[in-house]
């Protein structure tokens, strides 16, 4: 059967790795029908709320997993997965297992994980280094030390996009680097807003204050711009998650040759495990309804997500796939999470809500030089403190 | 020839008090380069460019290919003029999976816009009509309503809509992105036409409610005919409106219906690399094209209708 | 007098003008059910902390207090009003300026008309793109005035967070003061012919006559133009997104994207519902009054 | 007796605004009734409410005897012309006149036939493909006139049909519709603020002010014995002269004593007789005063202010009495400004009024 | 002699449209001159050239001698009043009277003293604080006259000033305004297209037709000798009464015969002798003409076809020669329609026109 698929994966790596679903998906002999709607999720997910409550669902849609959609859950609206779950026996082959519980609501679970996309990586120019006569630097602290010599290059040290949940991404990325998980566990998890109020959380902002002043002058406003301003090696680093990797394979860049990545800005090697699934609306049309199975099931294929996650340059949601064409970078994430080294993303761990309000207070941080990181910081803690 | 002698005769001779007639005579001397037409002609002229930098920016740039384009000067003409950017806008553009360009849409934009605009300007002018003509106890009450209607942003109303279609069974369909359309359309065309028949002569309607033409007949007989001003306004409103909207078309109806205006957003909003401004250009100016024709088309009338409707407040 | 005929019965209230009324159940539906009825319920949820879906969950004045708590509405507030003023003011001062110009008998009155006209016709999405990118500095005006020679030029409004909503501003009077320029050149067609001659014979300047006389003579023009131009100031949204998605950072964020952003990215319809709610008040303050004694209190038609 | 048009109790608010208030009129089978009074006074409204315009707020209407208070305007048999002529513009003037007949479903042999005879009538039949925009305003005033003909109703409706031509049409429209109604004999209600209209047009003509008919009588009883100040002001033009004065009654004769001067007005037929020290107004018209000329009663001297001389007759403007007044002589005899002249004043036709009550004495 | 106002060769076109062609006028120190024409015949265009707001396209205009031709209206000494009044609506009357003097920079003083005057003569002192709105249609009047009075100027321009005003206002503000010219004594021009105006206003009248003056002579030799068939007829209400016929010399005496009528007009002093065989046009003015009257000429019988009693007159329209004529008799004689009169012409105040060039013989 025909299924409405909606996502918001329109920038060139992306709109590769939904082709191989799509592929997937028609190969069993039903028809995937393309529903993009550009402009990240911000103008996404209202269209396809909206469609749901309409009462004029498409088939499948893709959330980031966690909290967006609790509540159309809650109201019935999206289709119990548990069967095709228990028959493919999801529980065993999702890792980490924290994707497959992002997906459970009272036991049931409601979505198919596709991929793991983790925030925590320094994506650096080795051209931009190479010409500001500095050596590739290998953490946090060796960028900052680099950025005036970049500068003095003409290259812009930090790329940074203008949309809010860059800004916003980027300080979650700096407090696990920095604070260490336990303090970002504590903060976002148990939301203690003592500790976000803490002197650790202070170092944060201050290396977010050092982020700023680097960030200085990337007039742009996409992230794949951002990506792009290193790729060309206008700017000499971006903190951006892996899915900017996609752009460099477009770009036709070669890991470690043209560009160099640090998972956890490599001060602290852990990722996130965030990522994006499909939720299921409920259909009345019997033959959809089959579909959704398939969908779903084809969706953990694991010739599916090698093909996809190798495009979209995210970790496949099972451990048990070979990856043998992955890259120099994927395979540090690989690494990272066979050893165990996850923490979840903000995503789950906070509500839309909170989360918006934090970019809020990001986006104006990086912004606005006049924000003393201080005030910043007692923003962000009573944030913290309201959250749910 | 023998006229302008014998003329110039005349005048020497037709004399005041005898004497030959001298100083200024005929038409006040105007020359081309007065201060007053510097002034007025200088200042539209500038200002015009203001309003044609833009387009003129955007034609350049649609007719550039991509080197040309990151070399630099967005105001320099094309060194090589290419068409790529329009075939790619039109026909290849890619949104996700779809790399059909903007002629996906162009059918469905086509599809949604003739029905709304001619449903929400039907309903419209039966409304202003209706109050102008037909005033009856709470017309008023209404009418503030609408008006103050015309100042809610569109986004508030986006729930509440969606129930309504939703009760209606209408939602996502092609009736339904009519019915919003007519909704929002209202408050301001209903203000145009009230103000519009209301200028009209009252006693052409009671000329007419003698002759015993009814509310329908009145309306269509006798003040369709003679309102074809404000109708090419209100048309004109809508067509633009209508066609340029994202929001409601995006989210009332499914993808089969989308306009070509999501098309734009996303040849517009998703970026591979680097945006492709020469495509971006090419895209805006097509989608743009359809109320730019058809405001060229009626511009003249434009103005007399808004003369005729609006003014009044 | 003979017995009771049809006419002689005062008919029902109701069935009176039966058609008009049938024939403006839409508006009636429209006003009440939709508009009326939508905003009610915003309001009525305003005072709930729905998230995602609208629920009936009551909190007071919660989502309120946490409205006038959060910067970016305090932010928005402020662009709104700067915006709205600005654009009101140049709206009208340039739109009546051509329009005068306009009026000179001039030659080409309808290629400048046309000229100045188009704008309206392009979506905000495009007049946003344009204008985004004529205003970047490294591709746009600044870089080809440096390029000219004037090296330390600088004119980047969308990236510089004390200036960027003028820069949002030139664009909307791009976009939106031909269509004020016909409306008022419209009202000016309509003045009397011989208040211009009158004037001329008393000796007053023609910028004089223009400020003194014709401009409050063109009451009526004007307030259809404001409530035209108000109606988009308050709704501004997509010409925000489309040039600077609020930004750099939150500075030229304005109301209207706030509660889109509560409503749908952040899925606390409660907040999003609580800032349309002032929004809406504030805009029912300002035009109930004026439309009550516009349009109500008894007054003759026209 | 039974009246063609009658309203009962009339009465119209518009919100707080009491236009009409519980107004009265009978109009006779074949009568020609002209409402005049100045602007705003209500007659538009009156005519309205009889042909089913407007809603009443009170009272009833009836036509033929048939109460027509709610009955639509096409149900009530009238037929009726505005002032803007208001024809349809975007028809020709054929279809103007067949419209309301096409609504009511006549069939098209018989529309042919009224049409054709409107036509003939008024002497419209080389218009009738034409738009009214291309006709002359006492054109298109004929064809407005034509499409209340069509309708075939024993009521006519005038809404100051003349108002918009220039004088010389005006009266020529004004024949036209005198010699129409003498041909049709149907009930016409005329409502003009023109008074040469009325005199001319009315079998009866009501006076009204402010929604109250202040005088309800033929033209010459109008002219000649108005029955209050306002209606004696109102009607001729140039206006009635008036004097405010005091009566005296001195050796069996009565006087008004004006500023100094005193007016025998023993010759005036009171209907009650003059109390002396009764403050009164004298009205004069300036027709009725001779100039140097013998007349009935006693002579007055006045000067001359200014003099307007309009073709026919001329009109002087004087002083008398310490007051302005206007005296019109027949011909071209003239009086330069400055000059006196001797004034013999007929009682006989002229009226006196209250002071306070403002109604004829 | 020096005219006050002279108009040189005057030519003005809009586009291919020529309005005026070489058009010539002078007009004295103090004289009331008064444009009269129908709509369009382009009075106001005139008006508006002696004022400069118009360019003209030839000819020259001067103003007390002066070559104003291209000075701004301004500088040219004139004030100017119009059909539409032309108040600027937001200003107190106090302020339209003074603004063109502020604007001017005259001294305080000296605007207070000429609005105080203005408002003097004009009587429209206790509307000083009043907006124009609030005024009735003939106080605007006032007020617009009194914005050209306080500029102190020799020279007026009215263009239809009472136009928009209902007959009785009408009737008054045009005593005022002669008033006004004899206490003033300065120069105006007077446009209109209502002839009673122009008779009793002007001191001479130019009557113009498609831009050309017809005749140009005080009001008595335009209502009494009209130059041709034009003027005649557009001036004089009822129109004068025109027969066409064929010149016939019987026994030494003159007669015009009509449709079977011969009229005899020996005793018309005819300026070039009355041609036997000449189509001629004759032309009686309605009170020329005496109804079962002994009179001077010859008498003939009519019938009557309506009449109109005007209150102070009545006007009987007749056949006569086949014709429909108006007869104005005084008094309130009645003759029902039907009847038979007599009628008795004064061929002494007849004009007879030349039927091919339309000129008085
Ligand atoms: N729709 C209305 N609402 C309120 N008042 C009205 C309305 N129509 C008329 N009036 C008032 O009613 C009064 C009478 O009006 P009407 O039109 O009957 O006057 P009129 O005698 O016909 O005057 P005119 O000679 O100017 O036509 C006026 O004072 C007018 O202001
Ligand atoms: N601006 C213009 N452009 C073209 N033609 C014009 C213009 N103004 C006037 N006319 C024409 O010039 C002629 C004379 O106009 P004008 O206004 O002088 O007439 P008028 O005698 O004042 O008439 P009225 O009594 O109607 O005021 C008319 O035929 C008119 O159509
Ligand atoms: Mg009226
Ligand atoms: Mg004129």
């Amino acid at each position: 059967a025909e299924l409405e698929v909606t996502h918001w994966w329109t920038s060139g790596g992306e709109a590769a790795a939904v082709a191989e679903l799509a592929k997937a998906f028609d190969a069993t002999g039903n028809k995937w029908v393309d529903g993009a709607i550009a402009g990240s999720g911000g103008t996404a997910r209202p269209i396809m709320i909206s469609r749901i409550t309409g009462g004029d669902p498409m088939g499948a849609t893709q959330f980031n997993h966690g909290r967006q959609a609790e509540e159309l859950v809650e109201a019935g609206l999206m289709r119990d997965l548990s069967d095709v779950a228990e028959r493919e026996n999801w529980r065993e082959i999702v890792k980490p297992s924290s994707l497959l519980d992002s997906c459970t609501i009272e036991g049931k679970i409601y979505c198919a994980p596709v991929n793991i996309h983790s925030w925590q990586w320094l994506w650096l120019s080795n051209a931009a280094f190479e010409q500001a006569g500095v050596p590739v630097p290998k953490n946090w602290d060796e960028f900052v030390a680099a950025a005036p010599a970049l500068e003095k290059a003409g290259i812009i040290p930090l790329a940074l996009g203008g949309q809010p949940w860059q800004a916003a991404g980027a300080f979650d990325v700096l407090m696990v680097a920095i604070a260490g998980k336990d303090v970002f566990e504590q903060v976002f998890a148990k939301k203690d807003a003592e500790v976000a109020a803490g002197p650790e959380i202070a170092k944060v902002f201050n290396a977010a204050d050092d982020a700023r002043r680097m960030a200085k002058g990337s007039n742009v406003q996409d992230w794949n711009q951002a990506t792009n301003l290193v790729i060309t090696g206008k700017a000499g680093g971006q903190i951006m998650g892996d899915w900017a990797q996609g752009e460099f394979q477009v770009a036709g860049k070669k890991a470690g040759v043209d560009y160099t990545c640090l998972p956890g800005l490599g001060v602290n090697e852990v990722i996130s495990t965030g990522g994006d699934a499909f939720y299921f609306p409920v259909l009345d049309d019997e033959e959809k309804s089959k579909a959704q199975e398939v969908l779903a099931s084809t969706l953990l294929n694991p010739e599916t997500q090698v093909a996809f996650n190798l495009k979209k340059g995210s970790l496949p949601v099972r451990s048990d796939v070979d990856l043998a064409a992955a890259n120099d970078c994927m395979r540090k994430g690989l690494d990272i999470l066979a050893k165990g080294n996850v923490i979840q993303g903000t995503d789950q761990l906070l509500s839309p809500d909170s989360q918006k309000q934090k970019e809020d207070l990001f986006s104006e941080f990086f912004a606005n030089p006049s924000m003393t990181p201080e005030d910043a910081q007692k923003r962000f803690a009573d944030i913290i403190a309201a959250a749910d | 020839m023998d006229n302008i002698a014998k003329n110039s005769m005349a005048a020497s001779i037709d004399a005041v008090g005898g004497r030959l007639e001298d100083g200024p005579r005929g038409a006040k001397p105007k020359r081309t380069l007065s201060r007053r037409n510097i002034i007025v002609y200088g200042t539209l002229i500038v200002v015009s460019l203001y309003y044609l930098l833009p387009l003129y920016v955007m034609i350049v740039t649609s007719l550039k290919g991509m080197p040309e384009i990151r070399v630099g000067n967005i105001f320099a003409p094309p060194l090589e003029v290419t068409f790529q950017p329009w075939v790619k806008a039109w026909a290849e553009a890619c949104t996700g999976l779809n790399c059909d360009g903007l002629s996906r849409g162009f059918w469905n934009s086509v599809r949604i816009t003739v029905p709304s605009v001619i449903i929400s300007i039907a309903v419209a002018s039966v409304n202003g009509y209706a109050l102008a003509n037909w005033r009856f106890k709470g017309a008023d009450l209404f009418f503030t309503i609408l008006i103050v209607s015309a100042f809610i942003p569109y986004q508030v109303m986006i729930y509440p809509i969606v129930i309504v279609l939703r009760e209606l069974g209408v939602y996502g369909t092609l009736t339904g992105l009519v019915i919003v359309h007519t909704i929002f359309g209202m408050p301001i065309l209903t203000l145009l036409f009230r103000n519009y028949f209301a200028g009209l002569p009252e006693e052409l309607f009671k000329a007419a409610r003698v002759d015993g033409a009814g509310f329908w007949t009145i309306y269509l007989k006798i003040m369709l005919p003679m309102s074809l001003p404000i109708f090419v306004v209100a048309m004109i409103l809508q067509v633009t409106g209508i066609w340029n909207d994202f929001l409601f078309g995006v989210v009332f109806t499914r993808p089969e219906y989308y306009p070509m205006t999501v098309q734009l957003n996303n040849i517009v909003n998703s970026v591979q690399g680097v945006k492709e401004y020469n495509v971006n250009m090419a895209a805006t100016i097509l989608t743009g094209l359809v109320p730019l024709t058809v405001y060229f088309v009626s511009g003249r009338l434009f103005v007399r209708g808004i003369a005729a409707g609006a003014v009044k407040g | 007098m003979t017995g009771l005929t049809r006419g002689s019965v005062r008919p029902n209230q109701w069935l009176r003008n039966l058609n008009a009324k049938i024939a403006s159940i839409p508006m009636i539906l429209t006003a009440v059910v939709i508009f009326l009825g939508g905003t009610v319920w915003t309001v009525v949820y305003s005072f709930t902390n729905s998230k995602l879906l609208p629920r009936l969950n009551f909190v007071g004045l919660d989502q309120y207090e946490r409205l006038w708590e959060a910067p970016r509405w305090i932010v928005s507030i402020q662009n709104l009003a700067i915006f709205g003023f600005l654009s009101l003011v140049f709206s009208l001062v340039i739109g009546f300026v051509l329009a005068a110009l306009m009026d000179q008998k001039i030659r080409f009155e309808n290629t400048f008309r046309t000229i100045m006209l188009y704008p309206f016709a392009l979506s905000f999405i495009v007049t946003g793109l344009v204008w985004q990118w004529l205003l970047n500095p490294q591709y746009g005006i600044q870089s080809i005035v440096r390029s000219l020679g004037w090296e330390s030029f600088s004119f980047d409004p969308l990236y510089d967070a004390d200036i960027v909503i003028y820069g949002i501003l030139i664009a909307a009077l791009w976009q939106g003061t031909g269509l004020v320029m016909c409306l008022m050149l419209a009202g000016l067609r309509g003045i009397d012919e011989d208040i211009w001659k009158a004037a001329r014979v008393d000796g007053i300047p023609m910028w004089k006559t223009y400020v003194l006389i014709i401009i409050p003579m063109m009451r009526g023009v004007i307030i259809t133009t404001l409530v035209i131009i108000a109606s988009g100031i308050v709704k501004v949204y997509d010409l925000v997104v489309a040039q600077t998605s609020g930004g750099p950072g939150i500075a030229s964020e304005v109301p209207a994207k706030y509660v889109y952003d509560y409503m749908f990215l952040a899925q606390n319809l409660g907040q999003g519902f609580a800032a349309s709610t002032m929004m809406l008040l504030t805009v029912a303050i300002i035009i109930v009054p004026w439309a009550y004694l516009e349009f109500g209190g008894g007054r003759k038609r026209g | 007796m039974r009246a063609s048009v009658s309203v009962r109790g009339l009465s119209l608010s518009f919100g707080a605004v009491t236009v009409l208030d519980k107004l009265n009129i009978d109009i006779d089978h074949g009568e020609f009734l002209v409402l005049l009074g100045s602007s705003g006074c209500g007659k538009s409204t009156l005519l309205n409410c009889i042909a089913g315009l407007l809603d009443v707020t009170d009272g009833q209407i009836f036509i033929h005897d048939r109460n027509v208070t709610w009955e639509e305007p096409k149900d009530r048999g009238i037929g009726m012309v505005f002032q803007s002529y208001a024809l349809y513009p975007q028809m020709s003037v054929e279809k103007n006149l067949s419209f309301g007949l096409q609504v009511a479903r006549v069939p098209q042999a018989e529309i042919d036939k009224r049409v054709a005879r409107a036509a003939e009538i008024l002497q419209i039949r080389p218009l009738l493909k034409r738009r009214p925009s291309e006709l002359s305003g006492g054109q298109r005033q004929r064809v407005a006139i034509g499409r209340a003909l069509v309708r075939d109703v024993d009521v006519f409706l005038f809404d100051e049909p003349l108002s918009n031509l220039d004088a010389k049409l005006r009266s020529e429209l004004r024949v036209e519709i005198k010699r129409l109604h003498q041909s049709l004999k149907n009930t016409m209600i005329y409502v003009t603020h023109d008074q040469i209209e009325a005199l001319t047009l009315a079998d009866r003509i009501a006076v009204m002010k402010s929604g109250v008919i202040q005088q309800l009588a033929d033209p010459m009883t109008i002219y000649n014995a108005p029955e209050n100040l306002f209606v004696a002001g109102f009607i001729g033009s140039p206006s009635m002269n008036f004097f405010r004065g005091e009566v005296e009654a001195r050796e069996g004769r009565s006087f008004v004593r004006v500023d100094g001067v005193a007016f025998d007005v023993t010759a005036y037929p009171a209907r009650t007789p003059l109390q002396p020290g009764q403050k009164v107004v004298l009205g004069l018209r300036p027709e009725h005063i001779k100039v140097d000329e013998a007349g009935a009663g006693e002579v007055y001297e006045a000067t001359v202010d200014i003099e307007e001389p309009m073709g026919a007759d001329n009109l002087l403007w004087l002083t008398l009495a310490g007051q302005s007044m206007s005296v019109r002589i027949a011909g071209q005899r003239r009086y330069p400004p400055g000059s006196t002249v001797r004034l013999s004043l007929d009682m006989g036709v002229a009226s006196i009024f209250d002071a306070v009550s403002e109604n004829r004495l």
